[in-house]
């Protein structure tokens, strides 16, 4: 299972947001994002020095390890990496070193990479209930054969805007400006 | 607690579960499975409620959604009926009855039995259709103090609740790629034809029991097995197919485009004690790929005098509650029809033992036979027979007949009667067609609008089409399932059902039933809850309403809750026959959602309190609400807008922290501003066209304040943008402004500059950003700093450095400031902004200083004359009004909105331009908003000269000051004009826009 | 034609009300008439009337494609105010409530103006700035708007929760008193049937099809679905289609058609005895004379034709009535609907001279026609009748999307900071 | 609520996943300077509104962010194609001439 690589579940307190038998969603713990963007041939670049390729389909994800490339858009990614040791605080130094590097193999090819470790949070929704859970305020068909193992979208959670990629039959994952973190979480609490 | 209408046997209910609730505040018993209706009716109780405009008794009509008449308040006890948590209005014909459960009558003052309001009904000859158009327009003034409150009084049905509702409401989004309407007959085919095709499947049906018509037909075998066993296997059979989803309870309310429908499910109002997680009902929203509507139909009231007797009741709904429920209404029954199907609802009465008094049909040649079989069972058959009329009031005595003849109708005597059970024929529910913008035709051979061609994915099955016959309608809806399942994608056949029994039959009535009575004393209701007669009908027509929707609204025929389900067809017959036209060319009124009415809880699902909207909060929000902050909405952020120590009021503790911060040095959480990080080899030529600004010669490090227009070259928002690369700026914006301006430089972006090799990446919420000001602001900061330069020479005013701060946390140290002190923004991860913050206020505190919010942040800029965009700007206002004509780059040839600032009005003279105002004493505080005049007491409907845009008492100018947009107000300065106000005019003095430190020498400190 | 009064209807219920006439007549077209109006809708048939009243011009035909009233008129939530901002506005929209006042009385026809008044609501320190700002320059003008304490709210508005820990807490709020509601139905019927009275032709399923023009450019007639008619002068009161038949004339509009929804609740007991507008939720309430909530949703956010609005933005609207009024959780939609609104790029309507001689235009109400419709026909039948503006409707020109001089509401209110 | 195809994301997402753009292939002049202030009050406010064929801008704001045009009926509020921003816009007559409704 890729995901477990990249997202770990929080430890600090009150990381656990839903726990039942049939469904339960966690706080995952901090990782190294960076907004990629630019096109095929920047992106191409970018993937070789990250470590995991670009992925060129629509909604497509790209995890390999501990890192993970995500399509949001035809010229925009989503680069996570976790820093290997599991902790708490927010990997800037992997953050910075991910961008040194992918800023160096990209070159002067026209590209934006921009660190956006601290703006997003993300929340682990697992268990036989999790589409149905999510789908109480996702308007998407998360049937396996309309939204698969490895698909990844930006869309709507009611009023907040989220990343939602569905890591395993019944892991998805919610990524989500932090400030909309407690929106998103008393929802799926009260869900 | 009799239920003395109770059969022995039989009906689906459950005899060994006695439910108990109270009418009225009376006790009553029935059984589980029982509905409100039928457990009144089991108890011989018919008079339910009064109508709206007459306040006529009333009794239940039908058996199900379409009830016009048996409205009541249902509360889970009494004690919430008391404490105005009771829901109105709803029909007790769907209310499934537990213990406790409390019902109340409506519409009647003091008791149901004695209504003052019934003098309404004696004053109809007066209150006809449209009467109030035509009076109570004189004296004038008794319309707001007499009349209109008199109209309001004695309107309305129930009374709302009037304590806020504590249940809770759910949603569910849900995708399919068949949905199936109704869960009668044709629906359990389709649902089984598409579910074996390996189709997903939602079967929503807004009873309690899958079933429809066959959970009350005593005969009928379906696949050799009894009807009702039939559906048992079928629901079960559904049940395990994980791809379908069975949702009782649970009306379709909504069609709209592309096939989205919305769904209503009663999830707890049935149990007497439900789980507290539950939600009372839940709102499904579904994309289905294919739609199946099998919604049946609705039988139609004949239209006779005095047909609103409680104990008047469709012939059906006698049916069902005899075969479903175990409740015969009555003790002798009449039954009044020009339909087959309303003599198997004598039959089956009959067969239960129970006494047929006549079967009047309006039909000379009734089939021979139902006449056969009538006699068999020893009933008196009336062909070419009306009913003429009623007697009794609250309840039906007996029943006049009239023999219709060539020459019109004689009188054919009384039967005694207890109840009287109707049919018109059948009206095929074609609604959600309707609503799905899918026209309909009209059949004149059977008297109905059938559903023509759909416009959306979708198709009919069943009676709702017009199909008839058992057999024939599983046949219908079978092949419906399977064509659904196979548009969307799968493959199948349409299984074979065989059934025997069960069919309608032939026969319908359309319209006024003609009658021997004196039609001006007698009244014939065609909309039974609006009492809406056929001679209410006929007067709108003959007042010139010619189109069905003037019929509509001049009468109020069909606008009430039922939504004319029952009165439609009857009011555009008889329309028709007044007009001299054809049904077609009258016309039918809209069908709107919702099909039955939905509480608006269901519709507002989750979104309620804290959840309404998301509630954004920075970093720092818990400390400063730990302070005792007082906070502010601005967006959908909370801002610290003062923090009042000690017993200060807002006006106290913003003086004291605008001091604070001139003498020593405040804090101030800025971490709402947006943030967007612009990044590519074009940056600043992008930022040249966006901005009025020019960027092509920013220094790396340097900040510059940015001013953005619309295309119509007004300011839209400001911030102040600094340049981190050749390539990259870090470009900040309002907090109201940060998606509008981040959507309005994507627009141009991909739209029109896609040459540009840039993005943009909100940076927003990667960022907590803390503001230090004032003449201490560096010392406070400068222990904290790991790394960078704070001497004035090494990072002036107006410029930015990366760096770091608390040993190791990465930072983007901003040197400026919004309040005219010296001072810096620190932009730190918020996962240590609040570390970081407490770091800083421990200094802060140390040198006397202070946190402050954005109440003081407004009154010190203020002072300063820098402009607020929502402020001094309202979105009508160019750079020049607020006299920033400076940050506009005069060499570049081109910047979003300049064209428009070239245009004669936005050049005219005598625009409103940015000044300050003193008030001539000294000591008046402005209000904000206030108009700005040359007169002092000015003539009503005089011109402003303008207003004021902000006014605080300034502790720097130790007086109010004010800042105003006055026309042509920068040549004004020196002269005194005035503020109106209701108690006198304030003198005030136009002065410079800057009340503190004008040469800005502050600022390098 | 018979005065309605209420011996009237006494003296006709003698007769079992065998004896009414016709409101108004189902006349043919003429081959030509002195001014024909596009649209039998409350504004047309407002400035029909005043034509006939005021001006004298009864030679007019009042051309409808569907039913009298069936447009904007019969679709609204009926909330008439007018305490604008903009000196411009405030001219135009208490003009109009002027006329509310005597207007049942005028057309002895009951509109059935209820001055309930129409609060509303700030729940933002901008909202109390923009409210405050509205009445202060309202006074000026001598239009009645107020500033009320939160409490003074509550006190006006029994319903209204005040408590501060809610989501949107309430700061205050405007209140004009004599705003109000009125019976929209009885404000078409009530014009149609005065202006029918003085020779007023309107004819109903007659659809236009194109605009005639002279040589010189000027209008003379109209191509309909019953034949050419004659006209000297075109009066366009079509809102939501004004740009197509405007179209038919050559002339492009700074008009988008949206759908625009509303919606009640089942009939219930006073409770509710005001108008409450609030922005900051995007919600208005009030409760009709027959007992219905009466709740005002927004905007579909596309070009649209169709009058069905999608659901977001009902639910969206009931769910902040839901939040300011939790207590009406428990109650039900009973009707949803939706009608087209043409909206101009300031939101302030356009009446007026067009580039073609002989043909005017009287648009761009937007969401807020309803409260004008009195004002509007008046002062657009004096535009229509003298060939030149009233001094009212003089700065409301199609002109002022050249010069910049726009009348924009809904920017005064613009939030930032 | 609409059901709009995404010609970059290639899937038909709910309408509240976009946001409307206005009316298509109203281009920003070149060089603004030289319109004079008809041209100009034209390009910024002026649109056809038609009640049938329309093609208009949207934009995937919560999806992947790009901005496309569709052409959609005014009427029915069918969607008749979708395109990327930049290709040509089709030809609208000819398509009703086919029927799209």
């Amino acid at each position: 299972m890729p995901d477990t690589a990249l997202y770990a579940p929080a430890t600090t307190q009150g990381a656990s947001v839903v726990s039942r038998p049939d469904v339960t969603v966690t706080r995952a713990a901090p990782l190294a994002r960076l907004a990629f963007r630019g096109d095929a041939t920047a992106a191409g670049k970018a993937g070789a020095a990250f470590g995991a390729s670009l992925p060129m389909a629509p909604l497509a994800a790209n995890p390999v390890g501990q890192r993970a490339a995500l399509w949001l858009g035809p010229d925009e990614w989503l680069l996570l990496a976790a820093s290997g040791t599991v902790g708490e605080e927010v990997p800037w130094a992997l953050a910075r070193t991910l961008c040194d590097e992918i800023a160096t193999a990209v070159g002067t090819h026209p590209h934006a990479l921009v660190d956006v470790s601290e703006r997003n949070v993300a929340l682990i929704v697992s268990g036989p209930r999790a589409a149905a859970l999510l789908n109480t305020q996702v308007f998407l068909d998360l049937d396996e054969g309309a939204f698969p193992v490895g698909q990844v979208t930006r869309t709507l959670f009611t009023k907040a805007e989220i990343v939602l990629w569905r890591t395993g039959p019944d892991t998805f994952v919610v990524e989500c400006w932090r400030s909309f973190a407690p929106y998103v979480e008393g929802l799926l609490a009260n869900g | 607690m009799t239920q003395q209408n109770r059969t022995s046997e039989g009906g689906r209910i459950d005899r060994g579960t006695p439910v108990t609730f109270t009418f009225d505040g009376k006790r009553y018993q029935g059984f589980a499975g029982d509905t409100l209706a039928s457990a009144l009716l089991a108890n011989d109780v018919h008079l339910v409620g009064r109508s709206f405009k007459y306040h006529r008794p009333r009794g239940i009509v039908t058996a199900g959604s379409e009830e016009p008449n048996a409205l009541v308040g249902v509360a889970r006890s009494r004690a919430k009926h008391a404490s105005g948590e009771a829901t109105p209005n709803l029909r007790a014909t769907q209310v499934e009855i537990h213990d406790g459960l409390a019902a109340e009558s409506q519409n009647r003052w003091p008791s149901l039995a004695f209504d003052i309001g019934a003098v309404n009904d004696k004053l109809s000859p007066l209150f006809v259709a449209g009467f109030y158009y035509k009076t109570f327009m004189w004296p004038k003034r008794f319309w707001n103090r007499v009349y209109e409150p008199f109209i309001r009084a004695a309107a309305g049905l129930g009374k709302a609740p009037t304590k806020p509702d504590t249940d809770t409401y759910a949603n569910t989004y849900a995708h399919c790629d068949v949905l199936v309407a109704g869960g009668g007959p044709a629906g359990l085919a389709a649902a089984l034809a598409a579910a074996r095709s390996g189709a997903r499947v939602i079967l929503a049906d807004e009873q309690a029991e899958f079933g429809g018509s066959l959970l009350h037909e005593r005969g009928a075998e379906i696949d050799g097995k009894p009807a009702a066993d039939w559906v048992t296997d079928a629901i079960g059979e559904l049940g395990d197919n994980p791809r379908v989803t069975l949702l009782s309870r649970t009306t379709v309310f909504g069609y709209f485009n592309q096939n989205f429908l919305a769904l209503a499910e009663r999830v707890t109002d049935h149990l007497a004690e439900p789980d507290p997680a539950l939600p009372r009902e839940r709102m499904w929203q579904v994309r289905a790929k294919e739609v199946v509507l099998a919604t049946g139909a609705i039988e139609r009231p004949l239209v006779f005098p005095e047909n609103d007797r409680p104990g008047v009741m469709m012939a059906e709904a006698g049916r069902i509650y005899a075969n479903r429920y175990g409740v015969v209404p009555g003790k002798a029954i009449a039954v009044a029809t020009a339909c087959d199907s309303a003599w198997r609802a004598a039959f089956d009465i009959a067969e239960a033992g129970d006494t047929i008094a006549v079967i009047a049909d309006l039909r000379a040649e009734p089939p021979a036979a139902l006449v056969e079989r009538a006699e068999a069972l020893g009933i008196r058959v009336e062909p070419s027979c009306a009913v003429t009329g009623v007697i009794g009031k609250t309840r039906v005595t007996r029943v006049l007949l009239g023999r219709m003849s060539d020459t019109g109708v004689v009188p054919a005597g009384e039967v005694e009667a207890d109840c009287l059970l109707m049919s018109g024929g059948w009206t095929p529910n074609v609604s959600l067609h309707s609503q799905a913008r899918g026209k309909l035709d009209w059949q004149p051979h059977m008297g109905a609008f059938l559903p023509g061609d759909p416009v959306q994915a979708q198709r009919s099955a069943g009676s709702c089409r017009g199909v008839d016959g058992l057999a024939e309608v599983l046949a219908d809806g079978a092949r419906a399932g399977v064509a659904a399942a196979t548009a969307a994608g799968h493959t199948g056949e349409a299984p074979v059902f065989t059934a025997t029994g069960g069919d309608a039959g032939s026969g319908w009535w359309l319209g006024a039933v003609p009658h021997d009575r004196d039609a001006s004393r007698v009244r014939a209701f065609v909309d039974f809850q609006n009492d809406v007669t056929a001679k209410d009908v006929k007067l709108a027509v003959r007042e010139g309403m010619h189109s069905i929707e003037h019929i509509k609204r001049y009468t109020t025929t069909g606008m009430a809750t039922d939504q004319g389900r029952l009165s439609n067809m009857n009011a555009l017959s008889i329309a028709s026959g007044a007009l001299g036209n054809e049904i077609p060319q009258v016309g039918l009124t809209t069908f709107r959602q919702p099909y039955t009415p939905v509480t608006f809880g269901t519709l507002a699902t989750t979104s309620r309190g804290d959840l309404f909207d998301p509630l954004r909060k920075t970093p720092i929000h818990d400390w400063a609400a730990e302070q005792g902050a007082a906070f502010e909405d601005v967006g959908l952020w909370k801002r610290a807008w003062y923090f009042p120590r000690g017993g200060e009021d807002m006006h106290d503790a913003v003086a004291r922290e605008c001091r604070t911060v001139r003498e020593s040095v405040g804090l101030f959480d800025a971490t709402t501003l947006g943030k967007i990080e612009i990044v590519g080899p074009d940056a600043a030529e992008f930022l040249n066209r966006i901005y009025t600004n020019p960027w092509t010669k920013l220094g790396v490090g340097k900040l510059r304040y940015g001013l953005m227009l619309n295309e119509a070259g007004f300011i839209m928002d400001d911030g102040v943008v600094g340049r981190l690369a050749d390539d990259r700026f870090h470009v900040t914006t309002t907090t109201g402004g940060a998606p509008r301006v981040l959507a309005h430089m994507e627009d141009y972006l991909q739209t029109e500059w896609s040459d540009l090799n840039v993005w943009l990446t909100s940076t927003t919420e990667q960022w907590a950003v803390i503001a230090v000001q004032g003449p201490k602001a560096r010392e406070a900061i400068a222990p904290l700093v790991d790394d960078i330069d704070l001497s004035g020479d090494a990072f002036p005013h107006m410029s930015l450095r990366e760096g770091h701060v608390m040993g190791g946390v990465p930072c983007r140290l901003f040197r400026m400031s919004f309040t005219g002190e010296a001072g810096y923004e620190i932009n730190v991860p918020p996962s240590r902004a609040r570390a970081v913050w407490e770091a800083v206020w421990a200094n802060v505190e140390k040198l006397g200083g202070c946190a402050y919010g954005t109440e003081a942040m407004h009154v010190l800029r203020a002072e300063k004359g820098y402009i607020i965009v929502g402020q001094e700007t309202d979105g009508t206002v160019t750079p020049d009004d607020v006299g920033m004509s400076w940050a506009i780059g005069k060499k570049k040839p081109d910047f979003v909105g300049k064209r428009s600032l070239a245009r004669p009005d936005l050049v005219a003279e005598g625009r409103k331009q940015m000044v300050g105002l003193l008030t001539k004493d000294g000591k008046t505080l402005l209000e904000e908003g206030a108009q700005v005049t040359v007169e002092r007491s000015p003539a009503r409907g005089t011109s402003a000269l303008g207003h004021v845009t902000s006014s605080y008492q300034s502790p720097a100018a130790g007086r109010p000051i004010a800042l105003a947009m006055i026309a042509g107000g920068r040549d004004r300065i020196g002269e005194t004009l005035h503020v109106p106000m209701p108690n006198g005019g304030i003198a005030v003095e136009v002065v410079q826009p800057v009340f503190v430190d004008p040469e800005g020498s502050r600022l390098n400190a | 034609m018979t005065r309605f009064s209420f011996w009237e209807l006494a003296r006709k219920a003698l007769n079992a009300h065998q004896d009414w006439g016709h409101q108004w007549r189902k006349p043919d077209p003429k081959p030509e008439y002195d001014v024909v109006i596009i649209g039998a809708g409350g504004h047309g048939l407002a400035t029909a009337y005043y034509l006939a009243k005021e001006h004298g011009v009864t030679n007019v035909a009042v051309l409808e494609k569907g039913w009298l009233g069936g447009g904007n008129t019969g679709r609204n939530t009926t909330i008439v105010r007018s305490n604008y901002l903009w000196e411009e506005s405030e001219g135009l929209y208490d003009h109009a409530m002027d006329l509310w006042q005597d207007l049942s009385q005028e057309l002895n026809y009951n509109v059935m103006y209820s001055a309930r008044g129409v609060m509303m609501l700030a729940h933002t320190v901008h909202d109390v700035q923009v409210f405050k700002r509205h009445v202060h320059a309202n006074r000026l003008a001598g239009v009645q708007n107020e500033w009320l304490s939160a409490e003074e709210a509550k006190a006006y508005c029994p319903p209204l929760n005040i408590e501060k820990n809610i989501r949107y807490p309430v700061m205050g709020a405007a209140l004009q008193r004599k705003a109000g509601v009125a019976r929209h139905d009885a404000v078409a019927w009530g014009y149609a049937r005065g202006a029918d009275k003085y020779g007023v032709d309107i004819i109903q399923n007659c659809a236009v099809t194109g605009i005639r023009r002279h040589a010189d450019g000027s209008v003379s007639g109209v191509e309909t679905s019953r034949g050419f008619i004659g006209a000297k002068k075109v009066g366009v009161v079509a809102a939501g289609h004004t740009s197509v038949v405007m179209d038919m004339a050559g002339v492009r509009m700074p008009l988008e058609s949206n759908p625009l929804q509303a919606l009640v609740s089942e009939p219930v007991k006073p409770c509710f005895p005001c108008v409450v507008m609030s922005n900051t939720v995007h919600a208005y309430l009030s409760q009709s004379d027959k007992g219905e909530l009466v709740i005002g949703a927004g905007t579909d956010q596309y070009v649209s034709y169709s009058q069905t609005g999608g659901l977001q933005i009902t639910t969206h609207t009931v769910d902040a009535i839901c939040e300011l009024f939790p207590m009406f959780r428990r109650m039900r939609m009973l009707r949803n609907w939706g009608g087209i609104v043409d909206v101009t790029p300031d939101r302030s309507p356009i009446i007026g001279k067009t580039p073609v001689p002989g043909l005017f235009v009287n648009c761009g109400w937007g969401t807020g026609g309803f409260k004008a419709t009195p004002g509007s026909g008046h002062v657009f039948a004096h535009t229509i009748a003298r060939d030149e503006p009233h001094p009212i409707n003089a700065p409301f020109t199609l002109d002022r999307f050249r010069t910049g001089r726009l009348i924009d509401e809904a920017a005064a209110a613009a939030v930032a900071h | 609520m609409l059901l709009i195809s995404c010609p970059w994301c290639r899937v038909e997402r709910p309408e509240i996943e976009f946001r409307y753009g206005g009316e298509a292939h109203i281009d920003r002049p070149a060089q603004p300077a030289d319109l004079d202030d008809h041209q100009w009050a034209e390009f910024l406010y002026m649109r056809s509104n038609p009640k049938g064929l329309l093609a208009e801008r949207w934009r995937h704001v919560h999806g992947c962010g790009r901005f496309f045009n569709a052409v959609r009926h005014t009427v029915s509020d069918r969607f008749v194609c979708v395109y990327k921003t930049g290709e040509k816009c089709p030809d609208l007559e000819a398509l009703a001439r086919e029927g799209a409704q």
